[in-house]
């Protein structure tokens, strides 16, 4: 046990209990998984990607590369979780990853053994003998090896949410810069959001020993706290990463909610997603703690200094029995001596620098920790950390100890400042990068901008706060700064131990993926030295901690050996998110049925209270067919559907078309702009089918539009295209013909339309209708009416058809869509009325050659459809020009034809290819495709439509249907798309 | 996915009742079935004279996406120089011909009384389980009585205003409404969410 | 990104439909050259990186197709108006 | 510069790795090339290396703004397939699958071409008939393509959600041969094999300007100097426009910004390249373990190289609806590419439209599958100034003549491609 004796933000009346690697242990509430592991002297945690070398925490935050668990367990396991991060519950399960069998025993650590060959890029170079066994056994084996936690073997139990919130001041990072410009700018009245990935606010101050305004750090926290809750203004957000910037001054976010909790509270979610939109930003993420290469710096128990000294203030946990601290620069050893009064044994300091300040060396002799300059770790011992060597112009030594505490600097946590494309500068004075052009409405406070004085860096929170507020009209007055006593802020520009030889082990720069100081010589060798193709050579930085605290040390070290000098080698680009976020959350609602809108018909209930099965269309539900009771499969009722519609009569619920509603003195300019054909000339109270082009040349669409008054017309899209077709013409009203006096409006919810089939049909209608005359005379094919039906509901009734049959389309405000197809049940009982679904519906208008979704693939023209003769040559229309192209116009194209099994029993497929009978099967002699199939129950055998070149000239003809992917291969005859009624006799009796 | 709605197929309403944590409701839904709905779109370039129409017939209109009422009528803006209109108690049959009265000549108008549902939602978390969808600002310095807006909730197309300090009104296209109400019901829930009007499903 | 709409308000891009250069206006069709013309309207862009007006449909808000002034490299929007008539300007 | 073998392994394992040289000189500009081709992608490098392997023309120059691979070669999620459907591309993309198989032996570089396999989802019987058609569309062209029913899905990927989502799963249209290459390790194995044959390869140099006589072109001006040469080839991907404006020509082209995104690095799960048929999603794992995914394009003209988040939003929503067991993985790094779309969804290779000019361009979402196909015929095209067979419909005069190769049938809009 290494808990201290006392201290730290730790509630030690109450006793968390959880599990590692199935060993139990115990925490107090406050705690993270790693101080409480560190507490429990558990120092061994996780091992390396490449090398499976055995890896301790090395951060206090989401930083950490070394210290990665599997969270939880079933279908909550959570790979590649920073023990760092995890706020530890009772009953907490953690385990160790990428090992086997244990994490004390890695059976792949062997690959250390062989490290001589597995240098950066040696993929690269090998496993190319013999060419196919890369994906049957070298892949494989470095899949496996490769890798780090397992996902969940079962869907995510948990819910995620997404919300929107929007502010005037954003600020990121509650740190002393963070609050005091959260104060500034919340005093103002301004409405700030203050988020922080922490669960407590404070940032370092939580972890030192400074004083404010003549309290403690931890009382000036408390005080700004108290205040910023007190503002109603004001929306603190502890636990919330703010992940990414993004254009338009949105910032995504992801709030923790329940990951504190062994699971989400009831209606909880896990986490949510926030978009925030601010319109000024103050960025306050202060900085990391800068490594230093040296040999043998991964060993458990080799740390960050303020890692180290945050362990014992903050957790009152230390990282060892006992420790030193390697440094370059005074906040880290201030940090030690912090961590030191906190009761860490910390035996040495050891700094690069010639001497300390006179401060800081009193108060390590009072403490009684030794100060040993000019010093450097050379090497180290222990699988978990048992000595260091240090050497100095003095001589060389080896400590015993348990932890080592490393500090070269801070490196300023600029990261959200380049997700719109800036560029770090450097920063000589301070030997580190600060951020450079930031996204708009941004700015940047304390460490994370390179100011490094607590008292400089609470007066640039309050200054940037306050103008942060004052620029969103907000009046912040200059609110005095909060006043902290003066520290020493003196540093050595220093990144490694020089020195060749691997005495004291491979020096690591990143720590995750393995890359050593030896793989950044080799890169440099081999060409690769843009740091991005550092980078990528070696994977240096694309590890789950994105090189938060290694990418500096790295390529300063590529610097060096290029002699170019850091600002010009510069940094890779920083990219969101800032740490990784949960799919889940990504997603938030929208998983399982919730994906998408689900769009019921108006006759959804009842048709499911008919046994309908249904079938996705785009968002909508259909039915597809109506078994019954005996039916064994589809293809019966659907057959049964058929007939019935085609000897007596059936209804289908085609509300699903787009409908618009069009008025105004233009609409007949506009349709005939829009049409191939005419419809200013329309007669009132008909309809007509029309053909839609797009610029191109190719159809866009087609439908029926009638004409309801004189400047009144109702225009049916396709369901797939509704919207498409509304936006098309708010386009030609807008854009192209401004002067067109036409109002649009969609009505596709208003009304539910329902068709119905059949010989019989006009009796049944005739049924159901207010005094409507529905004889031929009154109302003949492609006639419409407008009246009531059932006695006095609101109707327009079409006569339409897309069967072929005598037939009629029925719309009614939508409420009454389900007491209509009740209506037309009762009324058409006494003929058979059956009720049909798109299955059937399919059928009909395949029998009848009326193309659909499968013919109007955007890749079609108007003559590939046998549509080609409708388009007016007295008027211009959207399409005409480029119609006309050569290729358009091809008599080679593929046009639509009719197709009949020569074996009439064969089963005809959607999708198979034409060739001329005895001709290879090649691209060459490829010559259309069937674009829809069915079984016609009317004439007993399958029946397709398909494209065929110069096919109107090949009726009779007999060509093969080549399906490969699905076995088939037959002989088919063309013939006429139009299966019945050639002459359309049927829709007009 | 939430468990809350898993039993519930999902083209279905969400049955009315109350859901979440039990005790006092911090969002209240009701589905308002007796609204007549027109779509008001002005003509080529007569929006003002529309304006001035409808106002001497007692129906103030503003160009903007603001809610008014008048003459019995509460009209919405949704785009430059189109509202959609509502009036309680009528048929939409009886609007159309009321409206057409009002705009004679100015006005293209369309019956919409069965294009959406409208959902009544208030209570004191009211803002809270609605920016979980809505992507608009609705902070109360930024959204007062009688704004009104047309945006997309949680994949759902909607026009909603805030009809007096308590209650924000939502149309929903008719087919949309059970996605509509199941996100609101899950977004709503961990307040305590009382829904009514929507029948026991 | 979040598009001003002269009549919404400012809404996030993914309440809009996008169709790119609104420079291209539709040619005569009568004239001699409308071949080429329309293959030039239909096909050929400009595709600048800086600043170019473009239109967009406000398709979940207002239905109306705005013409904006967008930089292509920084996605700064600096004009917005309703297309066709050009006004609305905000 | 060495091969690599077992022996030169052995040998640098031995001496600490210090026996390698650079893979290919960072050459400096000489005044005067043969052919001149712009941009060190995958394309350009593949098109230098087949210049001087398969036509002896070996005074090339590849000029590159940055470093290799900087572009989409660098960013892209790897995915290499022939399923496609049109007469125009399939045999095209089936040449560069062929390339493909042969690549790492022909550069003696390991690219880590790994034939995983594809598998396309779909959800209706509408979508089933539409990728039959397009397997059979592969089968002529000697592709391999299978159509699986759901049982058979099931088997190779039981992770999909099959029972409780929005759009079952009916089944999906499998290409066992495709799979994903190390796109890195394309780009430099090209630079390296190029280099081997005599190509210069010139980093940090910025084509700003081309050197004309008349009409035609004769050479570029860049940010290390002007260089003549009889031909000029552009592969620059998304900045194509930025090229030929500077020529005056306008182009079908729009650069657009697509984002891909990478996870925390997990032990294997998923086999090969997974396409959903009802949202924006399709991933793959790579060999380091991270899931590689992507979706849609931003949707709006973008030279930015970066994305926006309502894209990660319906990116994460699709991978939700038919994985939802990664709702717990964790999106590691997204970033944005810039891509080259054309009004039909279809390249150009081609020569002209100036004398001496020749293009490559119009790769969309999908360039990276092509880049040994395309570096191998743009080389024959430059060569001998004319397409070959294989690209003989890739011409920018495809338009005008209304022979469009619209794979997807949304027409002249880029940003539906
Ligand atoms: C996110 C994303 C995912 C993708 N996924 C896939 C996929 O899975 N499968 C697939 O097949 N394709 C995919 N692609 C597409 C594919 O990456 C590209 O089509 C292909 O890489 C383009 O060819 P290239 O490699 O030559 O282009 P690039 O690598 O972009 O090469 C162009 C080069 O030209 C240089 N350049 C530009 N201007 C100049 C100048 N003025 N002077 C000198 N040099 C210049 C650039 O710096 C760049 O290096 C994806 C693309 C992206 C962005
Ligand atoms: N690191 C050094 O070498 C060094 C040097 C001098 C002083 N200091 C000390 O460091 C502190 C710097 O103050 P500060 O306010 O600038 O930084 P800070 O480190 O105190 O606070 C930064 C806060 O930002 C949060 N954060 C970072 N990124 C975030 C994100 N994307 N989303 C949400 N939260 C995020 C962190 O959790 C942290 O709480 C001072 O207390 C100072 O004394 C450090
Ligand atoms: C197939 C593929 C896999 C990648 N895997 C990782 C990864 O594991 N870690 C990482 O940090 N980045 C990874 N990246 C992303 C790169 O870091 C980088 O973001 C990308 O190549 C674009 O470059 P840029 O971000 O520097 O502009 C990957 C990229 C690709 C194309
Ligand atoms: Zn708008």
């Amino acid at each position: 046990m290494t808990r201290l004796a006392k201290g730290g933000l730790i509630d030690r009346s109450r006793t968390l209990s959880f599990a590692f690697d199935g060993k139990t242990f115990t925490g107090h509430p406050g705690d993270t998984l790693a101080s409480a592991l560190l507490a429990c002297g558990v120092r061994l945690v996780a091992r390396s990607f490449k090398y499976h070398r055995p890896r301790g925490v090395v951060t206090a935050g989401s930083e950490e590369p070394n210290a990665l668990v599997e969270l939880r367990t079933g279908a909550r396991r959570e790979p590649n979780t920073r023990a760092t991060t995890v706020e530890l519950y009772d009953g907490l399960e953690a385990a160790s990853q990428n090992r086997w069998p244990s994490l004390d025993f890695d059976a792949l650590s062997v690959n250390r053994l062989v490290s001589p060959f597995l240098g950066a890029g040696f993929y690269y170079k090998t496993f190319m003998w013999p060419a196919a066994f890369w994906e049957k056994v070298y892949e494989p084996v470095i899949r496996r090896a490769a890798g780090l936690g397992r996902a969940a073997d079962a869907p995510d139990p948990d819910h995620y949410e997404k919300a929107t919130a929007f502010c005037d001041v954003l600020v990121i990072g509650s740190g002393a810069a963070g609050l005091a410009a959260a104060l500034a700018a919340g005093r103002s009245g301004a409405r700030v959001i203050l988020a922080d990935e922490d669960f407590r606010l404070g940032g370092r101050l939580l972890s030192e020993r400074a004083g404010i305004d003549g309290g403690s750090a931890l009382d000036f926290v408390a005080r700004v706290e108290a205040e910023l809750s007190s503002l109603p203004n004001v929306r603190l957000m502890p636990r919330t990463t703010v992940f990414g910037a993004y254009d338009g001054s949105e910032y995504g976010a992801v709030e923790r909610v329940s990951d504190h909790l062994p699971a989400p509270l009831p209606f909880q979610p896990r986490q949510r997603l926030w978009r925030i939109v601010a319109k000024r930003c103050v960025l306050a993420a202060g900085a990391f703690d800068r490594p230093i290469v040296f040999p043998g710096n991964d060993r458990p128990g080799v740390m960050s200094a303020l890692a180290l000294a945050t362990y014992a203030t903050r957790y009152g946990a230390g990282a060892g029995a006992n420790a030193a601290v390697f440094s370059t620069n005074d906040h880290a050893v201030a940090a030690a001596l912090d961590a030191a009064e906190a009761g860490l044994k910390l035996d040495a300091v050891i700094d690069v620098r010639p001497a300390l300040p006179e401060a800081l060396a009193a108060r390590a002799k009072a403490l009684g920790v030794r100060v040993i300059t000019e010093g450097e770790v050379v090497a180290t011992s222990g699988k978990c950390l048992k000595s260091i060597t240090v050497s100095t112009p003095r001589g060389s030594e080896t400590l015993a100890v348990e932890a080592l505490g490393v500090s070269g600097g801070a490196t300023p946590n600029l990261n959200l400042t380049c997700h719109l494309g800036g560029k770090p500068v450097w920063r000589e004075d301070i030997a580190a990068f600060v951020p450079g052009a930031v996204p708009p409405g941004m700015a940047v406070a304390g460490a994370a901008a390179g100011t490094f004085a607590l008292a400089d860096i609470l007066a640039d929170g309050t200054r940037l706060g306050a103008s942060a507020a004052s620029d969103s009209g907000f009046d912040a007055s200059p609110v005095p700064a909060p006043q902290a006593e003066g520290a020493p802020t003196g540093f050595k520009a220093f990144f490694h131990v020089a020195g060749k030889g691997s005495k004291g082990g491979p020096a690591f720069v990143d720590q995750q993926n393995d890359v050593t100081a030896k793989d950044v010589a080799l890169a440099h060798r081999e060409g690769f030295r843009a740091v991005e193709l550092l980078k990528r050579y070696t994977t240096l930085g694309m590890a789950t901690d994105q090189g938060k605290t290694s990418n500096m040390v790295g390529l300063a070290l590529m610097a060096e050996l290029t002699g170019k000098g850091i600002p010009s080698t510069g940094t890779t680009v920083f990219r969101p998110p800032y740490t990784p976020v949960a799919l889940g959350v990504l997603a938030g609602h929208h998983r399982g049925v919730d994906f998408k809108p689900a769009r019921p018909t108006p006759t959804h209930e009842w048709a499911q209270a008919q046994g309908a099965v249904f079938v996705e269309t785009g968002l909508w539900m259909r039915a597809a067919y109506f078994p019954k009771p005996g039916e064994t499969d589809w293809l019966e009722s659907v057959n049964r559907e058929v007939k019935a519609t085609r000897e007596a009569v059936g209804v289908i619920d085609v509300s699903t078309f787009g409908k618009i509603d069009l008025q105004g003195p233009d609409v007949g300019v506009l349709l005939d702009r829009v049409y191939i054909n005419m419809f200013s000339t329309l007669a009132v109270g008909k309809a007509r089918y029309g053909v839609m082009l797009r610029e191109d040349g190719l159809v866009m669409d087609d439908g029926t539009t009638a004409r309801l008054a004189d400047d009144h017309y109702v225009m049916t899209t396709t369901t797939a295209n509704a919207a498409k077709v509304y936006q098309h013409l708010e386009f030609c009203l807008q854009v192209l013909w401004p002067d067109l006096d036409v109002c649009l409006a969609s009505v596709s919810e208003q009304w539910a339309q329902i068709a119905v089939s059949g010989p019989r049909s006009r009796e049944v209608l005739a049924k159901i209708v207010d005094g409507i005359d529905v004889t031929n005379a009154g109302m003949p094919f492609m006639g419409v009416a407008q009246g009531s039906v059932m006695g006095g509901v609101q109707a327009r009734i079409f006569r339409l058809s897309f069967s072929g049959e005598l037939g009629y389309e029925i719309a009614v405000p939508a409420r009454h869509g389900a007491a209509l197809m009740q209506a037309l049940m009762e009324a058409g009982a006494p003929f058979g009325i059956t009720p049909y679904g798109v299955e059937a519906l399919g059928v009909l208008r395949i029998e009848k050659g009326h193309v659909s979704g499968s013919e109007l693939t955007g890749q079609t023209c108007a003559r590939d459809l046998g549509l080609g003769k409708m388009a007016s040559t007295k008027k211009d229309y959207i399409g005409r020009v480029m119609a006309g192209r050569p290729a358009l116009t091809d008599p080679e194209r593929p046009t639509l034809v009719g197709f009949k099994p020569v074996d009439r029993t064969a089963r005809l497929r959607a999708g198979a290819h034409f060739l001329k009978p005895g001709a290879a099967a090649t691209t060459d002699n490829d010559e259309g495709y069937m674009t829809s199939t069915a079984f016609s129950p009317t004439l007993g055998h399958f029946i397709g439509l398909g494209l065929l070149k110069r096919g109107a000239e090949r009726m009779g003809e007999k060509v093969r249907a080549y399906d490969p992917v699905r076995g088939g291969d037959m002989e088919v005859e063309v013939c006429s798309p139009a299966f019945i009624d050639p002459q359309g006799e049927k829709q007009r009796v | 996915m939430s468990d809350l709605l898993e039993y519930l197929a999902p083209t279905r309403l969400v049955p009315e009742g109350h859901y979440g944590p039990e005790g006092a409701a911090g969002v209240t839904a009701r589905a308002v079935e007796t609204l007549a709905a027109a779509t008001l779109v002005a003509r080529k370039g007569a929006t003002a004279r529309l304006i001035v129409a409808c106002a001497a017939a007692g129906l103030p209109l503003a160009d903007a996406p603001r809610f008014s009422a008048g003459a019995g009528l509460e009209a919405v803006g949704t785009g430059p120089g189109r509202w959609l209109v509502l009036a309680e108690g009528v048929s939409g049959t009886d609007l159309v011909a009321r409206l057409a009265g009002m705009a004679s000549g100015l006005a293209a108008i369309t019956d919409q009384s069965d294009a959406n549902l409208i959902v009544d939602v208030s209570g004191e978390k009211a803002r809270a389980a609605l920016a979980k969808g809505v992507t608009v600002d609705l902070d109360p310095t930024a959204f007062r009585a009688g704004d009104a807006a047309t945006t997309n909730v949680s994949h759902v197309g909607v026009t909603f205003w805030q009809k007096d300090a308590a209650t924000f009104r939502f149309a929903v296209g008719r087919s949309f409404a059970p996605a509509f109400l199941r996100w609101l019901t899950v977004s709503a829930a961990a307040f305590g969410f009382a829904l009514t009007g929507t029948g026991r499903g | 990104m979040r598009i001003p709409c002269p009549y919404c308000g400012a809404r996030s891009s993914h309440e809009f439909a996008y169709l790119g250069d609104a420079a291209p206006t539709r040619p005569d069709p009568s004239a001699p050259d409308a071949a080429e013309a329309f293959h030039s309207y239909v096909y050929e862009r400009d595709n600048p990186a800086g600043p170019m007006d473009e239109l967009w449909y406000h398709s979940a808000g207002c239905r109306r197709w705005l013409k904006l002034t967008r930089d292509t490299r920084t996605h700064a929007i600096t004009a917005v108006v309703f297309a066709g008539t050009g006004e609305g300007a905000r | 510069m060495s091969r690599y073998s077992v022996f030169s392994l052995i040998a640098n394992a031995l001496n600490g790795q210090t026996g390698w040289k650079p893979a290919w000189r960072d050459a400096a500009p000489k005044p005067a090339y043969d052919v001149i081709v712009v941009g060190g992608g995958g394309h350009g490098l593949a098109t230098a290396y087949y210049l001087a392997k398969e036509h002896g023309i070996r005074n090339v120059a590849v000029l590159e703004k940055a470093h290799v691979g900087s572009g989409n070669a660098g960013r892209n999620t790897t995915i290499i397939r022939s399923n496609y459907l049109l007469p125009g591309n399939e045999p095209f993309y089936e040449w560069s699958m062929k390339l493909w198989e042969g690549l790492e032996q022909d550069l003696n570089y390991n690219a880590m071409v790994s034939q995983r396999g594809i598998i396309n989802l779909f959800h209706s019987d509408g979508q089933r008939d539409a990728y039959a058609r397009r397997g059979n569309a592969m089968r002529l062209a000697g592709a391999d393509a299978e159509l699986l029913d759901r049982a058979q899905v099931r088997a190779l990927c039981p992770f999909l959600d099959f029972d409780n989502s929005r759009f079952p799963i009916k089944g999906g249209l499998m290409q066992a041969r495709a799979g994903t290459a190390r796109h890195d390790a394309v780009v430099w194995g090209y630079a390296r094999a190029a280099d081997r044959l005599g190509v210069d390869i010139v980093q940090n140099c910025e084509v700003t300007g081309f050197i004309r006589e008349g009409d035609a072109v004769v050479g570029v001006e860049t940010t290390r100097g002007a260089i003549r040469a009889a031909k000029v080839g552009l592969a620059v991907a998304g900045s194509t426009s930025r090229l030929t404006r500077l020529l005056d020509l306008r182009l079908p082209i729009e650069s657009h910004a697509l984002q891909a995104f990478v996870s925390e690095g997990l032990k294997p799960l998923v086999p090969g390249v997974i396409t959903f048929g009802m949202g924006h999603f399709y991933v793959s794992q790579s060999d380091k373990g991270g899931l590689v995914f992507g979706g849609d394009i931003d949707g709006y003209n973008s030279y930015a190289q970066r994305g926006n988040l309502p894209v990660v939003e319906d990116v994460a929503e699709g991978g939700m609806a038919v994985m939802p067991l990664i709702g717990r993985l964790r999106m590691l790094r997204a970033w944005g590419g810039l891509v080259d779309m054309s009004m039909d969804g279809s390249p150009i290779i081609d020569v002209g439209p100036l004398p001496g000019l020749y293009l490559n361009t119009g790769w969309n979402y999908g360039g990276f599958k092509a880049t040994p196909a395309s570096g191998w015929c743009f080389a024959h095209t430059i060569a001998r100034d004319q397409a070959h067979a294989f690209n003989a419909a890739f011409r920018l005069d495809r338009f005008r003549s209304g022979h469009i190769i619209d794979e997807k049938g949304v027409g002249a809009q880029p940003n539906l491609h």
